[in-house]
Order: C-alpha cells, then structure tokens, then sequence
C-alpha cells in the first residue's frame, strides 16, 4: 500500500473570465497511493471539481502538474472513471448499454461487453433491470448503474464529484456501504469529493480539507477508524474527535469564504 | 400536491366532441336562421355534402389533391430535414460555424414561402421541383435553427461522461450529440411539417392543376365557397392525421422518452 | 404604380363643379390592366367623376371574382368584369351585386398561343397549357379543345396561371401553349416562334352571338345602389361619359392610359383602341335584352354546368339586373 | 467544466460579418462571372441600387411599403394577442375549457394565412379590415396555443404557496398564473409576431396597393427581380428589427430573467 | 406547554389513480401541543407529504379530521404556513415582495407590510438583500427567504416538507440552528418532515416514526437532549441511542416497503 498511484504537484487553475481572472486551485500538492481511498472536503466554490476535472483530463492545469503512474496527465484520462452527483447517464441507452458504452467505445464485441456489463450490474445489486430506461429508476438506482458504468470500464482510479449529495439519507447510507464494499473487493483507488464530514469519515483511509477559494491543501488526517464503520464506530471517541476537528476546520474556511464574498 | 382536476382519456373526448358539436351546431344554427347568408358561410351540412361530392364518384378529386399535396409537403420537408438537419447540427457543434452562418440565416429565416414564388418561378419553371423548392425554402431555415437549438441543448455533462470513458470527438457526436439532440430535432421537424403545409399552399397558387391549395384556389375563382371550405377543412385533418403519425415515429425512435397520453 | 390616381390634373382640366373636395362621395372601384377598364382610368384622369360629385379611388384586383368579392363584401362599389365569373357567383348564391350593363363586346382580342413547335391543335396533344382557370379564357380554351377534339386531362394537360405570369411562364417554355387575353395577347404575338392556334372568334359562341365569349360586364353592389338609386345613376352617367370619349377619341385615350395604367406599346395600345367595340349607354337598351347578350349568356351558363361542371345549376342571371340605373343615352 | 468555444460577443459580430460578406461576395462574383444571368438573379449591388431608388427620391416607396405593412402586422397581431392572451389563459386553468375548445383549436390552427384570402375577401372585401383579419387568423390560434402552455407550465407549486399565504382563486391567477407565465407568452409571442410577418405577404396579394407584399407581387408582374430581391430582404430586416425591438421589451418586463447576451 | 394546537384524529388518505386505488395515510393520530417542534420522519413515499398537505388543507382526509385550535380544518388553512424542500419563491418577485406577498394578499398597505417584511428579513440575516430577486440567491439564502416569508405572514403553526434536504451540509447546519432560535425566540408550532434523524434529533422536541405506506404512527420519542444541541450534545451517550433506536426502526420500514414494491 506504498505505491504512490496519483502525484498531484503544485497544481494552480486560473480561469479567465469576462469579470477578470478566477484563482480556482492555488499550489495544491498531494499524493494518493495505490488502492487508497481519499475524501476532500471543503467549502462550496472552493476548487474541488476543478481539482478533479483536473485530473480527469478535461482541463490542464496553469501550473504545476498532475501525473497517473508516472505518466503526466495531457488530456482526457479514461484510466479515471468519473462518477457524477447528477449521474450523467445516457437516458437514451437501456441500463444494459450505459453500462457497456465504454467498452462499447473501443469496439469490444457486443457479446464480450454484454457479459461483462450483467457481471457488474448483478454486483450493484441491479440484476433484473437491465432494459430498464434511466428515466425508470429511483435516484439511487440510477446511481448505482453509474458506478457500475465507471467500473466496467476498468478505470485505475474513480473520481467521485459528490456522487451521493441527491440521493435521500436512508439510500446514501445504503450506497456508501455499497461503494465501500466494492472499493475493498476490487482495490480501486477512489478521490471522493463530499460537503459531508460523515460520509467523509465514513468512507476514507484519509480525509483532505482544502481551503476557500483558492483551493489548497489545508489540513490531511489520517483516518485510522477500523471496519466495517457501523453504528458502533459512529459513536466512537475517535469518530467524533475526528468529526469536531474536521468540522472546525472546514467552519473556519466557510465563514472565511463567505466574508470575503461580502 | 396538484389541485387540478386530471380528466380521463375517454372524458377529454367526450368534452370534446360536446365542443365540437356545438361549434358545428352554432354554425349550422346561425346560417338556417338567415343570420349569416349561405353564401358567405355555407353551413357545415353543406360542406360536408360538398365533401363527400368531392370524394366519392367517378372523378374523387379531393383524395387525389390530397394526395399530391401530401407529396409536395413530404418531398420538400425531407429534403429540408436532408440538408438543414446536419447542418444544424455542425452550427451547433461549431460555435465558429454557428457565428459565421448566423447573419446568413437571420436574413433567410424571416422570409415567407409565398415570397419565394417570384424567384421560384423564375428559377424552375412551373413544375414540381419549383413546388418542392417553395416548401424547401419555407422550411429549410427552421429546420436548421431547431436543430442547432436541440444541439446546443444537449447536456455538456453526459459529453464529459462519454470523453471519460473514452470516445473521440465523433464516438460524442454518434453517441451522445445526435441522440441527445433527437428529441428536440424530432420535436422541431413536427413544428416544420406543419409550416410545410402552409408552404405547400403558397406554391399551389400558380401552375398548378392539383393540390389542395389549387382546390381552394379555383374553388375561389369560381366562387364556390363550400369548395373552399372542403379544401380548408381537408388542410385540417390531414395535418392532424400526420401529426398523429409523426408522434408515433417519435414514440418508436424515442422509446426512452414518457410521452404524455394527451396536454 | 397602381391606384395612385393623379386627381390634380383632373381639377385643373375640366372641373366644372364648385363643391369643395370634402362633399365628394367616396366611390371604390376595381380592376386590372385589361382594356375593359379604360373608361375608368379616363373618368379619372379628365375629371369626370370628380364633377359627377365622386372621389373614385381606383385599386387594382387582377381576377374577376376577386373584384366581385370586393363588392359582395361592401368594400368596393363599382367594377367591370368577366360575365364567367358573375354567372358563375351568381350560381352560387351571390346576391349582393347588380348587373347594370355590358360595355364593351370586343371579340379578337383573346387567344391560343402556342409556344415554339406548337403549329396546330394536333401538335398539341400530350402537352401542357396554361392559363387563369375560371376566366372567359378557361371557356375559350376548353371549346377550341372540344372542337378540335382534344380532352383535357387525357389528349392535354391544364395548368392554373396567375393572369400576370402568363407571357413570362409561355416564354420560359414551362406551358407549351397558353391562353390570354390583351395586353398579353399581344405580347406574346409578337414574341418569334409564337403561333396563334385560335381566337375567341373561332368559337361557337362568337359564331351564334358575335361576342367574346366572356363581354365584360358592369356591376354595382347592390346595398349601394338600393340605398341611393339617383346616386347610382350619377356614377353611370360620369362613366358612360368617359365610354363615349374613349370611343371618339382612341388616340387621346391610349396617351392618357399609357404607362400609367396599362403596359403596353403607346402604338399597339392605339391600334387595339381603333379596333375595340365598346357599347355607350344608348347602346345598352339594345345589349341588355333576349336578343342581345341574354341569349349568349344561357348559352354559357350551359357550357357552365354540363361542360365544365363549374356551377352546380344554372342561374335565373335576369334577377340581378338592374336597368333602372342606367342613364339614357343621348349621344 | 464546458469544454465549449466562447466567443465575445465582438468576436461573434467579426464572424458573422465574414460570413455574410462571404455570402454576399460569392453571389456578386457569380454573377458578374456570368455563372448565374443576372435577369435571374440580379446581383448585391444591383439589388442595393434598387433598394437605394426606391427608398430615396421623391417617391420614396420602399418606407411608405415597410411602414404599411408592419402597421397591418401589428394591428393583426396585437388583435389574436388581446383575444388569444385571455382564451389562452381561461383554458391553460380550466381543464374543462380546455378540452372542450381543443377539437375546434386544432381544427383551425394548421390552416395558412393563405387559405383565409377566400373568406375573408367575401367577408371583408379589400380594405385595410381584410388585411388585419387574415393576419388575425394566421396567428390567433398559435397564441392560444402557446399561452395555454405557458400557463400549464406554470409550477402548481407556487400556486400552492401562494394558497397557503391565503391568495384567493383570483389572487393566485392575478399574483402566481399571470406573472409565471408571462415568459413562455412573451416567447410564444415572439414567434409568432414572426408568423405575422409571413402572413401580412399573404393579405397584400389581391387588393392591395401599398405594402411590402404589394411590392414584390407588382415587382413580379413586372419581372423585377430587383425589386422582388429589395422586397425580401426587407422584409428580413424589419423582422430582425423587431425582434430586437421585442426583446427589449422583454427585458423590461421580466427584469427577473437572466437574459442571455447571445445564443 | 399542555395546550394541544393541532388534533390528528384516524385520519387516513386513499387516492383514486387510474392503475387503482392507493392508500397513502392510513389511521394516523397524533396531538401536537402549542410551541411543540414535532419532527416525522420515515421512508420515502410513506405519506408524509400527503400528512402536511392534509394540515395545510390542500386536501381532505378521506376519513378522520383534523382540528386546529379546535376548529377543523376544511379548506386552505393561512394559520399554517409551508415551508418547501424548493423554496417555492415567486422568481419575479424581489426579496422583499415575496416576504411581504402574504401580508399584501390581505390589502395591507404597501408602507405596513414592507416594514414589517424588512424586520423578517433582517431576523433571518438577508440585510441587503431586499432587492434581490430569488435567482440572484444561493439556495440557502432561499430558503431564508421562504422562511421569512412563511413568518411574515404570521402563522401559527410552520409546516415543513423537507426544506433544507436542497442544502449543502454546512449551509444545511447553519439553517438548522436559524430555525431553532427562530422558533424558540417565536414560540411557533412546528411540523418538521425530514429524512435526516441527526436533522430529526438536532431540531426536535418530539420524534413520530412513520410506517411505510400506507403511514401510520408507527413509534413517537420523546426528545430530551438539552438544548443549545452543539456538538457536545451530539457526542452524547442519549444522542446516539435515540439515533439508533429511530434508525433502526426507520430501517425496518425502508426494507419493508423495498420487498413489498419489489
Ligand atoms: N470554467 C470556469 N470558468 C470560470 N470560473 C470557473 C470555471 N469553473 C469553475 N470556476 C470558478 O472556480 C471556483 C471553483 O469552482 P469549483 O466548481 O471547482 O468549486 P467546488 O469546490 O466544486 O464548488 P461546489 O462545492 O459548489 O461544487 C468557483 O469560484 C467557480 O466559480
Ligand atoms: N395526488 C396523488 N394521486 C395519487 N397518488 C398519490 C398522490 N399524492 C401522493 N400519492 C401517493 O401516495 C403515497 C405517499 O406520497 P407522499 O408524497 O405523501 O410520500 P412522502 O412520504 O412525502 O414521500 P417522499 O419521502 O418521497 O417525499 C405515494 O405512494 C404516492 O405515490
Ligand atoms: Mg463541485
Ligand atoms: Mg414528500
């Protein structure tokens, strides 16, 4: 578990717009092993999806550099699966083909990515609704078909933007074991971008806080809490020394922000 | 949480047809009476005699005008879809296409059919290419600004979604553009076909000897009013009757959508 | 262009009457190129209307049952046009309008033109012609056709014109042969490679009745009429008034109309004029009768109805004339 | 997260102004190349002459023409807004109406401009009262129809809000139905101001002797080619005038609603 | 504190649909005392919203009845004010037009309820917003809005359908403590829908557990933590108890309505 995967290094973005230039990521530096699972929390606005648009490939940084086992990220990096808060998925394909569209992408046989897609579909728990339309299942369902879509892809990393934010409590609490599970079972590396503290905790082996606008590195904890974290661990001494530190930390750069926008 | 009252299929229908009967009652009404001179306004009764003069026997004129018109509509509307259809969807790509062509449209856009005649006649005679060319030009330039529309309307997120798993600049076109774009293009070509058949009209006006719009217009020349009214009324139905089939295209190409049973 | 009648010269010609402008009654007519509505512009452009006490504005409708239209609706009170188009309102119920009087009975100036190629009837089977469906036109082709032995539909191919489009559509070669009336007439005459195939003189009914086959004819709407008989009578008399100088002075009338209401060679324009038999109001007594173009027109109406099928019964036309209106002619 | 071009607006006005000079080039060139007659198609600069003779002089006939016509569309137009704003309204809140005048809406809706010249001529004759009504019928039904949607589309969950703070059943149409919808009518309108256009050609066909339409139907008998080009482009530039006119407008009354500054 | 406010009696809720008849509030009882703040929580479609919309007199139970102040409710009732999950803001209205817009529907005059309106928004921190229009607003700012908008209008009771579940969690944590000392400064009766318990336990005074559908009581808690509820209060051993013992009952019912949907 040594093997730096991941090598963000004093990575800044600076967007040009009409009103001026936005300093959205400043001389953010971290480096994320192989099979780790890291969280960022931070303030709203305060660079989060930029960072992982970032390293997706969509946007290439004004500074500093971003580099996938040793390779530097240039463009747009299917080796990072991204799974979105608003799903993104194609309402026009069954569950069946969103799930296979990225080995579709590469012309891998209907049948091969076929069997591949209900392996994965079976093991979020969907089996049955494989001709369903997105438009035909519950939020955290359609959620569910997109993380098996990231991962029958076979992508190194998953970058999660809030996937759970719209999701109600009783489902986000059912996905969050869910990714756990699948993340221990399949050893992905996963960088999980969240506004809650507790899903934070309840997630990660570290939980990043990034400063206001612009983003940077602001406090690293290492997240010792052990597994499986179940009602027992959320009362745990520890589980709440982390909460109140994390949360103190992330109040201070909120109420920052929010001055400096007054 | 609505407080609107939903009506039943079935009571829409019934609704109606009341509506539909009293409109046709009033109008009937208002011509016996005297009220209005038969002449201006011949009562539905006598349109509806008229009608079926006109379609049955041994020349059934009125399924043959139909007929011609329909082709006239489709002819010019496909090739208007042919053309305007990718190159609306290139302008919606292209934001460099889509300055550089839009003054061109704006200019072409605003202009009616009926202003085309001069030029048409000009151009191509008489003929039919000249009656699919007005219905073309009527429809051309919205076909192409709905679906530039319809292109640029296609959510930026799921074109993230698919560049992430991996496709090229045209694996996002061929799979998320143009089926995202689908919908509103489909919805876009409903509303066009229907400016076809105002197109259609206009160019039935002169050199024709057939259509609906040559219906109306010699039925006006001889100043046979319920003629006219079987011709408009033909319009109608007809545009009704392919709009029903253009909604269950749409149903079969668009078999993820929800289509409402009735507005 | 169009309708921009030039009253000024009218008042500082022959203007007699003292009123000022503002007691003129207003008076719509309609009408289009055709010589038929010369006397019109003339009434205009020497005044005579004006001293009848009449603004009359002059617009511009190409087809006859679009003018009677105007009338029926109330909008336009005085037009002249194709007798096709009345008898055919007429059959339809129309009863808004009078029949006051038959102008002009010009035979000669209307025709058949084929296009280059087309030298006889029997060149033209299996081609196309074009013309204004349900003008007298329409008539005369149809029995030229007939008698020649020619069936719309199988031997030869109708086409619906605009009267405005048809030299231009002849000469393009998009009909193979066409049927129009002057100034058009002419035009295409003398346009190389033209061929007359046949004239309304050429027909059945010039040969019974020595008309064209569809005279021009004048209406009156009727509400106008019925509300102020003596008024009607006033604007007959400025009209037939202006008939009686169109008819003495050919010459003057091609300079007055020329260019300005009609679009044809000043010289063309005089020769048509010498030659164009138009009927004053003395005339009318004699015209409008059994003998005169009664006759001619139950022939049409049955041509209407068994021939063409265009009307649905014939027309008791008599009911809608009205002679009480017509002055007597003195001249 | 847009991996979308955005040009400045300036930068828009560069490209389009390169593609209209384009344009315009292009036809010139053909033109004086001998490529295309220019009986057929007068060239640019000769249509700019035309445009120039006939709005400059002592009879300057283009105005008068625009100003005619742009009077007749809005008088049409305004009249189906003031009855088609109201019945829209009254049928986009009562599912009752709405299914009851729904058959007879459709009935008259597809029918063109074009068709109505017949009646209208018989009910109106040629006056100024016939122009306005065939615009009426061109566009009434289409304001129906695009307020009854704006208003349905209206979210029932700020209706219910209002309720809740004790809006009576007027109060929630004059507060929550009137202002919600407001947007969807504007745009709704816009379009069919644009329909208006198209029909106002249509009535200056018979019986007119003023108006753009006028022009281009006496341009063609004269085979002015010329002339027809002026009437068209004309005709474009007004329609783009009053759009921009319109979204002023607009912009006045929803201060609320971002508006974009280019599509 | 003894004074019942609101009396739900049997009340139940059957819908006519056209795949069938659906009992959506089946025998629901529960008295709510003046000044009480009473959080439902319960898995989703359960009928809570069916619940406060029979309170707010949208529509009529289909048996039992329900009394404000003794009186029952037959028709739209202004004395309980709504608060929405989507703010429900007139978007052409200023700040200060929808604050004041339920005093305005009464033909206060413009000067009264502007004045009274600018009180609200200042209590609910929106000083120099009053010319903002709704979309100008972050969505916490909103439901400040809405918030001030339902007070303004002086009701009773507040009902509320999930309002801060559009929220992020820290501005969700800010609003949650708004509203406590909003309530506890006005004394006001609040109905709380939501489908957070650490929400439920944060607010409340009274916890009702609802069935799954149709929705009945199914357990009522009472909740004692002291107030001000700070984080100390949530590391405490009574906090996580409550938790559990709502969470696991809420647990049951999600899974009985899965299998039964199923
Ligand atoms: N394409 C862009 N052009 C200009 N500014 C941008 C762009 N993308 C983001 N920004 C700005 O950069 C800052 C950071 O945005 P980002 O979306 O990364 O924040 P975030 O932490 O994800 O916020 P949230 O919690 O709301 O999702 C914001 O101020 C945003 O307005
Ligand atoms: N107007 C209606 N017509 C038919 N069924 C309805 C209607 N309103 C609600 N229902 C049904 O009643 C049940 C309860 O709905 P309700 O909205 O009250 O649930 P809820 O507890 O608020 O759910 P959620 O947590 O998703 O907000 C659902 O099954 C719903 O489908
Ligand atoms: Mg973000
Ligand atoms: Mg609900």
């Amino acid at each position: 578990m040594t093997e730096t995967l991941i090598k963000i290094q004093n990575v800044s973005m600076t967007f040009e717009t009409r009103k001026g230039r936005v300093e959205a990521v400043s001389d953010f530096s971290l480096d994320i092993e192989r099979g780790e699972f890291v969280c960022i929390v931070g303030a709203a606005g305060c660079g989060k999806s930029t960072l992982l648009n970032m390293l997706a490939g969509f946007v290439q940084p004004t500074g500093g550099s971003i580099s996938l086992d040793g390779d530097i990220i240039k463009s747009v990096e299917p080796r990072c699966g991204i799974i979105f808060q608003n799903y993104a998925l194609m309402p026009w394909m069954t569950v069946l083909d969103n799930v296979s569209f990225g080995p579709r992408l590469k012309y891998i046989s209907k049948k091969e990515r076929h069997a591949a897609a209900r392996l994965w579909i079976e093991k979020v728990g969907l089996k049955g609704f494989e001709d369903a339309y997105p438009g035909e299942l519950s939020g955290g369902m359609q959620q569910r078909v997109a993380l098996s879509r990231a991962l029958a892809n076979e992508p190194d990393v998953l970058l999660c933007d809030e996937p759970f934010a719209a999701l109600d409590a009783m489902t986000r609490q059912l996905m969050q074991e869910e990714l756990v599970r699948i993340q221990r079972d399949t050893g992905k590396t996963v960088l999980f971008i969240t506004h809650s503290i507790d899903e934070a905790l309840l997630l990660s082996d570290r939980v990043v806080v990034m400063s206001a606008r612009p983003g940077r590195v602001k406090a690293v904890y290492k997240n010792d809490l052990p597994h499986p974290r179940k009602m027992e661990v959320q009362i745990s001494e520890r589980f709440l020394e982390l909460k109140r530190e994390v949360w103190d930390l992330v109040q201070e750069e909120v109420m920052r922000s929010i001055r400096e926008r007054a | 949480m609505k407080n609107k009252k939903n009506f039943e299929l079935w009571q829409v229908a019934v609704i109606g047809s009341v509506g539909l009967i009293v409109f046709l009652t009033v109008w009937e009404g208002a011509v016996r009476s005297g009220l209005i001179d038969a002449f201006f306004l011949p009562p539905p009764s006598a349109v509806l005699k008229r009608m079926i003069q006109l379609s049955t026997g041994t020349d059934a004129v009125l399924l043959r005008d139909i007929r011609v018109s329909a082709v006239r509509v489709l002819v010019g509307f496909a090739l208007s879809a042919l053309v305007g259809v990718p190159a609306g969807l290139l302008m919606g790509i292209s934001p460099t296409m889509r300055a550089f062509f839009n003054p061109v449209i704006s200019i072409i856009r605003p202009l009616p059919a009926l202003s085309w005649i001069p030029l048409s006649m000009l151009w191509l005679g008489i003929g039919e290419e000249q009656k699919y060319a007005i219905v073309f030009m009527g429809c051309f330039a919205s076909v192409l600004v709905y679906t530039t529309d319809a292109t640029m309307r296609v959510d930026p997120l799921l074109s993230l979604a698919a560049r992430n798993l991996g496709a090229k600049r045209l694996q996002v076109i061929r799979h998320v553009i143009l089926p995202g774009a689908l919908p509103n293009i489909l919805s876009g070509l409903k509303v066009v076909l229907a400016i076809a058949w105002t197109c259609v009209i206009s160019a039935e006006m002169v050199g024709a000897n057939v259509g609906l719009g040559f219906r109306i217009w010699t039925a006006k020349e001889w100043s046979d009013t319920g003629q006219v009214l079987v011709g408009m009324i033909s319009i109608s139905i007809t545009v009704l009757l392919l709009d029903i089939l253009f909604r269950l295209v749409e149903r079969a190409l668009l078999p993820w959508q929800k289509h409402g049973v009735h507005r | 262009t169009y309708g921009c009648s030039d009253y000024t010269t009218a008042d500082k010609t022959g203007s007699s009457k003292t009123e000022p402008q503002a007691e003129l009654t207003k008076v719509i007519a309609v009408g289009s190129q055709w010589y038929g509505h010369i006397p019109t512009f003339v009434g205009i452009e020497k005044g005579f209307f004006k001293e009848a006490g009449f603004d009359l504005e002059w617009r511009f409708i190409g087809k006859s049952m679009d003018r009677l239209n105007a009338i029926s609706s109330g909008e336009a009170q005085f037009a002249s046009l194709g007798e096709i188009a009345m008898l055919s309102a007429m059959a339809h119920g129309n009863k808004r309008f009078y029949w006051v009087g038959n102008q002009d009975i010009a035979p000669g100036f209307e025709g058949l033109v084929g296009g280059p190629g087309i030298k006889t009837f029997a060149d033209l089977k299996g081609k196309k012609i074009g013309f204004p469906f349900g003008s007298s036109v329409d008539i005369t082709g149809r029995t030229l056709l007939k008698a020649n032995g020619l069936v719309p539909g199988r031997d030869v191919e109708l086409v619906n014109l605009e009267v405005g489009d048809v030299p231009a559509v002849l000469r393009a070669g998009n009909v193979d042969a066409a049927l129009i009336w002057e100034p058009g007439f002419s035009q295409l005459k003398a346009v190389e490679g033209m061929t007359v195939l046949g004239m309304d003189t050429d027909t059945d009914i010039y040969k019974k009745f020595h008309t064209m086959t569809g005279p021009d004819v004048l209406i009156l709407g009727k509400k106008w009429t019925d509300n102020d008989p003596a008024r009607a009578k006033r604007f007959l008399t400025a009209y037939f008034k202006a008939i009686d100088f169109v008819k003495n002075n050919p010459e003057k009338t091609a300079e007055i109309v020329q260019g300005k209401y009609v679009q044809q060679d000043l010289e063309l324009l005089t020769k048509n004029l010498k030659r164009f038999k138009w009927l004053g109001a003395a005339d009318q007594a004699k015209v409008m009768t059994e003998s005169g173009i009664y006759g001619q027109a139950d022939y049409v109406t049955e041509i209407l109805k068994n021939d063409i099928k265009a009307i649905p019964e014939k027309p008791d036309f008599r009911k809608w004339v009205n002679l009480e209106v017509i002055p007597s002619g003195s001249n």
